[in-house]
């Protein structure tokens, strides 16, 4: 199981703040073509990917038991 | 209060101050970041902040150590706001003590910049006509140039 | 509080924060120079600011003039405090508010670089083996160079 | 008669705060130079003179009823 979590304006879209995606591993970019097929809209090419509270490069992998985010564009300060 | 927390209570400039001030310190820099009325002509009502929290004070840490690492000597603490907050509300404050001035100024000033290109926060303008979840539009980065 | 003062108290930084923030600052800068314990390897037991109260308050009040002129928008207070001060204890106090961030640091910089330059305050550090009133020794201005 | 107020080295030095001299008009660089004799140590090529609480140039004149002070280097801040 890999988690997923939603802030800002993806929590808006999906309506929720997290799920759970029943895999044993994928890459973020595989992740990303997911929330986009899954949820319309998602601007997955604006979207970083954080994997265990770590930002993750394209080609990285994902694995059961890590906690991801999708990160929009911030704006702290 | 810690070093690098994110909050949900109004900030009080002085525990910070307090906090990063030391006998070999001869100069403390406090920046505030504060919700503006206006904002490219359009009036804010106030302000909605969210954050992934673990990783936003992770990444605050790290901005820390990243000063502490240019500017030896230096002190550092740092707390961001979220919720809503209102006109002239603090969102965000950085304080960075230093033997010697200079090295205060630089390192807070280098400090709020990180913060906005890397912590996950963010920052929802509501307006009397509308609202919008602030951020700048960005590239997926390419391996090796990651945050 | 006045805007730009002499104070013979201890110094509370908020209420200066509080002085130049308004509903169009998005940001504030907050500069404190504080008391050393050691300065050049010699432990300072206090410090004994005096200053000549008229002048010096209408120094700061020019460069506060000085500081909107380079940046306009911004608001601006300082405070000196003089008497005997103790390690840690704020001498001076610089806020600056600004629209953007940029403006604040920037402004808030020159404040204390134009203080140590032109305002008649002296220091006078008390070691454990002696004293002495500190200033960078400089020559008669040429005309037309003054300050 | 002008006033002339004296700080930090240059009170303890002195040992007064303030005195009066008994002149209708003299040029700062005067002021310097009957300080320097008066005063032995006073350091006159180091000071400068303020005439009502403005910076002088070491050729302006003061005149009676000026309020004057000696402002050796400063260090606040």
């Amino acid at each position: 199981m890999i988690q997923v979590n939603y802030f800002a304006r993806l929590r808006e879209l999906t309506g929720k703040g997290q799920e759970t995606l029943d895999r044993d591993s994928m890459t973020v970019s595989e992740l990303l073509d997911w929330a986009e097929s899954t949820y319309p809209g998602f601007g997955a090419d604006t979207i970083q990917v954080a994997v265990n509270e770590e930002y993750a490069l394209i080609d990285d992998t994902i694995y059961s038991g890590d906690v991801c985010a999708f990160i929009p564009p911030v704006s702290g300060g | 209060m810690k070093q690098y927390e994110i909050v949900e209570t109004p900030i009080d400039i002085q525990q910070y101050s307090d906090y990063v001030l030391h006998p070999a310190a001869g100069a403390v820099t406090i920046f505030t970041g504060n919700v503006r009325e206006w904002t490219h002509g359009v009036k804010t009502l106030y302000l909605a902040y969210e954050a992934y929290i673990p990783m936003a004070e992770k990444k605050l840490a790290e901005i820390g150590a990243e000063m502490e690492a240019k500017w030896p000597g230096i002190r550092v603490a740092i707390a961001h706001r979220i919720g809503e907050l209102q006109v002239k509300d603090i969102a965000v404050v950085i304080a960075v003590s230093s033997p010697h001035r200079k090295a205060a100024y630089e390192a807070n000033e280098y400090a709020i910049d990180r913060i906005k290109e890397v912590v996950p926060i963010w920052k929802k303008e509501i307006w009397e006509d509308g609202e919008e979840w602030i951020g700048a539009q960005k590239k997926y980065p390419e391996k090796g140039v990651g945050q």
